[in-house]
């Protein structure tokens, strides 16, 4: 039962808002509301910092706030409903046990002692081992956030190391590919560095020579994504990681792509100093509309005495406490390390996810992840080859990038493809990155599709670029079927609404204006 | 199939797609990878049956003492509150769960209209211009908040208050060695005598320790100044106390975990982030706004991305990508179930339980309470023990408390050793006697005081 | 994201099927599977009881699953989703919190000892209380697992009566009105009783004539439903007790309708010698998309003995155990009980829920829902006078029955205006029922419905009603925008297909057939 | 609102409200109600907050033992099984949870294609020709099966073993009262000679201890008299044993809670009701069918409606309106994650530790293996103690076993006195080693038995 597009009633407004589902303001009424929490008692609080201000917060009863986020959720695309063949994001299937597990940890503050979170210790550590073995590192942080976050670390460490070596202050720039994700960039800047960007060869590897001539005694670290955002793995990677430690720079693996390596390489046998890793992409946990993740650091030992503190220490009689001294209250122990990123562990309640996730695979189930993942998008790419043009001819590993060029030229851009797609039923690729190939549609199966789906959305694409040599304005007007067609953003971007102001937000903006006269249903 | 259980292609399936592929084995599209590299072997245990992994990760859990066990007094950013069953719920359904950031609003407005959502009613609550969608956490908030400042004035020095939570102070300091900001840390006493040459000030309000902070006179001193600023909050605080945006603070950060959101030994957690209107070309992370479809039809999406990395790279507002929109949502739920009286009332619970149980412990023995003015829902209580001797005694009797160590600067330890009691509408009755009990038998063994 | 019609691909079908959704088994491959359970051992069996059938169940990956139980799911109407005003089904919010503390108690096992479940019988003994005084009866028992099993007990349990006082052989007829529901006669006839309809008076009442003269010494006892399925309350109801009571019977309460009563009326006050409670409609429990549900009996004392075993006894140290010697397991003291109908206390699952709902609402939470409910359907009712006849002018209690004679003359019936409704994205009412009402709708709209809602679901009536007038075919042609068109129903029963027998059933009716070369979507 | 947390209307909505309807008060529209009746005192205390309740329910949770915290053998009907995390949040998703009976077939596919599912999986797993959507739980399944048997036969003498589960046979016997039907309880191995002029005999099989059952044999002795054979049976024997349908069963029941729902104190659960097709018309309880729409798509409704209560009345095959249709979906999605090889697993690893443990049980002092032949994944345990008092001793130690009432008939004392004990694959080994020390340690200590 899928919302339609209704008059949204009683808001007040002059003219009613066509709209799927109300704003919770506007089913708001002045009076109701449940009975979760109560106290009868009074705060004691001086005058002078008491809440005058109106707090404008609508009120609602449950059955009606049950209602809302039903309808929200139905409202949208998920991997639970669906192929998100979204390149770069591993949209693979997220187990449900997962998510039974992580709740068992759910009442477990941050600052509790070690004494009191024993399973929680154990947990971190044995994960740290266990991606320190995935990826071939020899040391683990578990704080970062998430992918973005952990390069940001990262390049802390760098700049740690380099201190420590007394070339802080010569080391200013760090090198990016042209085909870097956004993050790699914006997390140099942040870290105070400058960026320089290489572009890639015809075989969409890094251009050697290019690096080679960008290296030297000011750069700090080049930033590297194997297998890169054309699916595909660097061909000379040993020959780039050479080239870097010769020049005093360190290498940076990004690991967004990590589960194209999994049992098949290990970043720490390719000569990279350090990767992240995106739990969110590689490790199943969900992506939940946008986040949370989780971004743990691995390390060579050289690296190590720069990560974040505090440290798990695991003692003989396998009881756990960090490294500092008075719990990690007291950071007398900080040495080289570059601070604290997260307090303690991070996003523990996703780790928790990933770690259960690895324990439920194994090694063998490892191995077969990327292998089967390498597997789905080789067969994908050769279903959708005769339609789309390719941008790099050559197996690509775990995701591979189409250009819609010359779609484009019969009149549909990849952005009419992927609103065509929706229209199919499927989530639509990353269209128009990486910023090197023209009309990218960037596709990354993962390997949770079952062939058969891979096949369907393969015959949606073919009927799509069908439709684009015979009725490209069609396309162009996709999608149809959505809840809703298409969006104006550039409207959205230039007159931004970035919150509800009421019916009338020349009225002072009250979300909570009382409805006007004017019902958009009137009572019968 | 297999070995992966989520994996769904069989031995058929496999041998169909080699085929079709036109290669033998899967070891044939691996040629760029260097030979002595391929199939590493991993020194890792065979996989677990769901019931086997669901079995160990019980055992793992029992090793731990969880807020519930017993009297919890720990709080801080990370607050113990109740979370009305709808919450997860709703807020879990696989749609919100197992979706990614909206990048095709068509088919994710319930992702867009939730967090429009979220970010309207946290506007009103901080009584604040506008919110972004989420940053990770109250740490990195503060930090990106910092960073904000330090580019809207052109300054790079940052003041903030000692009394601001250890953990963002902590974060803020590693974030800071980035663009190697200056970051001076003095008391808030002090703050306003300390906006000169500054990017922003930072306070707390309440502070780390409880204590209610005037937050006017700072920001007009930060004004005075030409610099910004940034408060620090908790959303239940807000809900009783003159909010930021009425303060005159231009940025507000802190952790909304309280909404609704598992404790979850530190994480996932709700990175809150406002400012005013007229900053927000500036600011960090997603934010959704409102449009229309081609049929004029209401809708939302992601907007002013501008500011963000996918679009302007080493020129963005930050680096931010994955954010923590499932909290924000959550948060959402939250806020909408209890509604404006139900915050009040959680927030008023915790303030009138710890003003009580201060009442009961001030009068012990050898205790005292040593907040600097009138506190909220937390307060310091300070013993002849020592707070750390004092926690370590409580944990022996099941009893969970913080020792601050408001104290530490960079591991020196300068001034008080005490220990916060946090309440909020979970503390009862039982615990607050369990702790007063407690504390009346522990203060008044004068041997624990001797033996530090 | 409501699903579109597809055609099933890949069912080996000769034409492929089209339909929302497939079957589980055209989504199974063989060798497909998770790893949920799993086993290295093997079973001792003798071979002679072997199974050698083969188990010819789908195979199938977790993440297929997930996909195709969401899918359906969505497929779904339901009280999360929208007005349900389903009359006599109470279709109110099911609070979540209910469901929550429910999970607290499902890991214990009715043949625990009471020495191990304190918990479970605290509880369940406070239960009978609240329900004993919510009706006005003595006693409860909470066995019936739903309102017909409860009417089946309580019938048992006048035989029972009846039999000690040495009249069973005598009274052999039990009577209903002719607006009870179909489960009253069917318990009576399952019960043995020869059953005896009296009608109904022009104002809705029994008719207290026909019931005097269709009373007499083989009677066993009278089912009144109170408020009756026409909303209304029973204007006689004591002349009526009095009168089957002075025929020496028993009158039983169909307490389906008991939302309408609560803290307004209670049947032990009104002359009912016992009452059934719906959990599932007047305290909340979910309808579980057909069940499950709870159906306790609740008598007055001089019943009690009649009761089934095993009863709760509570300590003057407030502990709990059951009456009968060594646990329940010897019934040494069944005496006139009638025996168990379920094992120890019924739908615990169900019974926790309800007693949560009435711990929350308390004695003033209780009265507000009642006159709530009330006021709502009132309310309702005076909305939708104006284009639909009202079967019986007098103010109902918590619903209404209206009829769609007139529209049915106008060229659409009560069954197109159902449908219509599901267009407008509401529930139908409960149509053709009760049966003395020509083209009978019965609205329920509950105490949890908003005021705006039911503004919206009045205005989408009114709105069919005028388009019945104008443009009767297209109501008739609903609904358009359901997931489906109107279904087959009489080609469903005239040629039944039960289940699944493979793509071809003429082959052996084999589920697991494999695909035929003839998919419905070819392999690009 | 108010005083009902869950009731949206305010007093300005009553006010409105009312006014439309044209009275001043609610009271005005009960006129029909006996003045004295109105408005009784209920003597009921006052409503919690969510939090408070949560908190009581919690409190009263703890009261009980539950099967995880412990060793844990009572099974039977009910079994201890593992649920994998998916069920429970695909089965009670909302749209399952809070809709009701399909009435509106266009509106309701999801409840209907599930249960039409969940009919085809078990009629497979049966080798049945036809299932019903679900009667309220084995029990109830039972008796109905009885009566269906004596409609389709018109004889009103009902056969069943002594060795049926003991509480469907009280169900049984006390639902015989209704239309008294004659129940004659006999042992298994009288039953092919108890046919004459019954309408069915009653076998289960693996029976309540565990025993496997030559079923064949009794539906031959049935079907040569006339008479019809009902088989009571359990879902995982039934992927490990020769099923019902193979046997001659005519009519299947059996409680199908083992199939990922909950034990949660015996209910809600799930009746499984087959038969043969013949049979079908006086098949109780509501049937998914297929069908179309008017655009030929395929759907599903419920059929064969002239069956049942709402249409036939008195006439109709039973009275049962609100079934178990929630826990039909479970078993339905339990089926489909497991798999049949899952399904086989779970099944094996309960017969592969029962039997590993019996042996370890007979070579004890004074116990032994009870059971009349081989048997499935229970058996039952004889010692000089008594089933009663080690049940209560091992009570005492923490271990939850089911002491054997078998012997008990309407109250009567007739045999024997032992403890039942399931195996599943959630029995652990520590669990094996946990009772096989007790009963060690117990045996031995002559003073109990002389205690008795
Ligand atoms: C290649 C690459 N690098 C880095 C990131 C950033 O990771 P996160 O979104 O977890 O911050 C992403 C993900 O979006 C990515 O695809
Ligand atoms: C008036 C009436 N009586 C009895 C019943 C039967 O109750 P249940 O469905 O719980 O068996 C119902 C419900 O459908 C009903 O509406």
């Amino acid at each position: 039962m899928t919302l339609r597009t209704q008059l949204i009633p009683d808001v007040g407004a002059k003219t009613p808002v066509p709209a799927l589902e109300p704003l919770l303001f506007e089913l708001a009424r002045p009076g109701r509301n449940g009975r979760h929490v109560r106290t009868n008692e009074t705060a004691e609080i001086p005058d002078a910092f008491q809440r005058k201000t109106p707090l404008r917060l609508p009120e609602l009863s449950e059955p009606q706030v049950v209602r809302h986020y039903t309808h929200l959720a139905q409202l949208n695309y998920s991997v639970d409903t669906g192929m998100y063949p979204l390149g770069s994001c591993t949209m693979k299937y997220n187990p449900k046990v997962n998510d039974r597990v992580a709740a068992l940890f759910a009442d477990v503050h941050p600052r509790q002692s070690y004494r009191t979170t024993q399973g929680v210790l154990a947990l971190a550590y044995e994960l740290e081992q266990l991606l320190a073995k995935i990826t071939g590192m020899d040391y683990v942080s578990l704080q970062p956030q998430a992918g973005a976050q952990s390069e940001f670390t990262a390049l802390l460490v760098f700049k740690a190391y380099h201190a420590k070596r007394g070339e802080a202050a010569q080391r200013k720039r760090i090198i990016v590919p042209d085909s870097a994700h956004g993050t790699n960039p914006a997390s140099a800047a942040m870290c105070g560095y400058e960026v320089t960007t290489v572009k890639s060869d015809a075989r969409g590897n890094v251009d050697l020579d290019a690096l080679k001539s960008a290296l030297g005694p000011d750069v700090a670290g080049f930033m590297l994504t194997n297998p890169n955002t054309l699916g595909l793995f660097e061909e000379r990677v040993r020959e780039v990681c050479d080239a870097v430690h010769a020049a005093g720079a360190l290498v940076y693996g990004d690991g967004a792509n990590m589960n194209a390596l999994l049992g098949v390489a290990r970043p720490g046998d390719l000569g990279f100093d350090c990767v992240h890793i995106n739990v969110h992409k590689t490790f199943s946990t969900p992506h939940g509309a946008g986040g949370p993740g989780a971004g743990p650091l691995c390390v060579k030992a050289h690296l190590r005495p720069f990560l974040p503190k505090p440290w798990i220490v695991r003692e003989a009689d396998s009881s756990y406490h960090y490294d500092t001294a008075r719990e990690d209250r007291a950071p007398a122990g900080l040495g080289d390390s570059i601070g604290t990123i997260k307090q303690r562990l991070g996003n523990f309640g996703v780790l928790v996810r990933a770690y259960t996730y690895m324990k439920t695979l194994g090694e063998e189930g490892l191995v077969e992840t990327g292998r089967d993942a390498i597997l789905s998008a080789n067969y994908l790419l050769a279903l959708l080859r005769p339609a789309y043009d390719v941008a790099y001819e050559r197996p690509p590993m775990h995701e591979f990038v189409l250009s819609a060029a010359k779609q484009k030229k019969q009149g549909a851009s990849a952005l009419d493809i992927s609103k065509a797609l929706l229209d199919e039923g499927f989530h639509s690729p990353t269209v128009y990155f990486p910023l090197i190939v023209p009309e990218a549609m960037m596709i990354e199966p993962t390997e949770t599709e079952p062939k058969e789906t891979l096949e369907a959305f393969a015959a949606a694409m073919l009927r799509i670029a069908e439709r684009v040599t015979t009725d490209p304005a069609s396309v162009r007007d996709a999608p149809k079927h959505a809840p809703l067609r298409r969006l104006d953003e550039v409207g959205a971007a230039r007159k931004p609404v970035l919150r509800y102001r009421g019916p009338d937000s020349s009225q002072g903006g009250n979300p909570l204006q009382p409805p006007s006269a004017a019902r958009a249903e009137p009572v019968p | 199939m297999g070995n992966n259980p989520y994996s769904p292609h069989t031995e058929a399936d496999r041998a169909e797609m080699l085929a079709r592929i036109g290669v033998k084995d899967i070891d044939d599209l691996l040629a760029a990878i260097p030979k002595d590299a391929r199939h590493p072997k991993l020194d890792i245990a065979p996989g677990l049956s769901e019931m086997e992994v669901q079995a160990h990760l019980e055992r793992l859990a029992k090793m731990n003492t969880t807020a519930g066990d017993g009297p919890f007094f720990i709080g801080g950013a990370i607050q113990r509150r109740y979370i009305p069953a709808a919450v997860p719920v709703l807020a879990l359904r696989g749609e919100f769960l197992t979706a990614y950031t909206p990048y095709q609003p068509e088919v994710s407005q319930g992702t867009l209209q939730a967090v429009f959502e979220y970010q309207s009613l946290m506007a009103e609550l901080l009584a604040m211009d506008v919110v972004n969608s989420s940053m990770y956490d109250g740490g990195s908030a503060t930090a990106e908040a910092a960073f904000m400042a330090v580019r809207l004035t052109g300054r790079k020095k940052v003041v903030v208050a000692t009394e601001v939570d250890y953990t963002y102070r902590r974060t803020l300091r590693t974030y800071a060695r980035g663009p190697e900001i200056e970051i001076v840390e003095v008391p808030n006493a002090k703050l306003t005598g300390s906006a000169e040459g500054a990017a922003c000030l930072i306070v707390q309000h309440p502070d780390a320790f409880g204590t209610l902070v005037d937050v006017r006179e700072i920001a007009n001193a930060a004004h005075a100044a030409g610099a910004l600023c940034i408060q620090v909050t908790e959303p239940h605080a807000c809900a009783l106390l003159e909010p930021p945006g009425s303060l005159g603070a231009d940025i507000v950060v802190g952790e909304g975990q309280p909404l609704g959101i598992t404790m979850s030994y530190g994480g996932p957690h709700l990175g809150i982030f406002a400012c005013r209107e007229a900053l927000v070309r500036q600011m960090p992370g997603r934010i959704a706004g409102q449009t229309v479809d081609s049929n004029g039809t209401r809708g939302f999406v992601n907007t002013l991305q501008t500011r963000e990395q996918h679009i302007r790279r080493e020129k963005a507002t930050s680096n931010i990508c994955t954010n923590e929109a499932l909290a924000a949502i959550t948060a959402a739920v939250y806020m909408s179930l209890l509604g404006p009286e139900g915050l009040r009332a959680a927030a008023r619970a915790g303030v009138a339980r710890a003003h009580a149980l201060a009442k009961r412990l001030a009068v012990l023995p050898g205790c005292s309470i040593a907040n600097d003015g009138p506190f909220f829902d937390r307060f310091t209580l300070r013993t002849e023990m020592g707070g750390w001797d004092l926690r370590d005694a409580l944990i022996e009797r099941g009893i969970q408390v913080e020792a601050t160590a408001s104290s530490y600067v960079e591991g020196r330890r300068e001034g008080r050793d005490d220990v916060i009691i946090q309440c909020t509408e979970m503390t009862t009755d039982e615990d607050e006697d369990a702790l007063v009990d407690a504390v009346g038998q522990l203060a008044r063994s004068s041997d624990k005081v001797a033996a530090r």
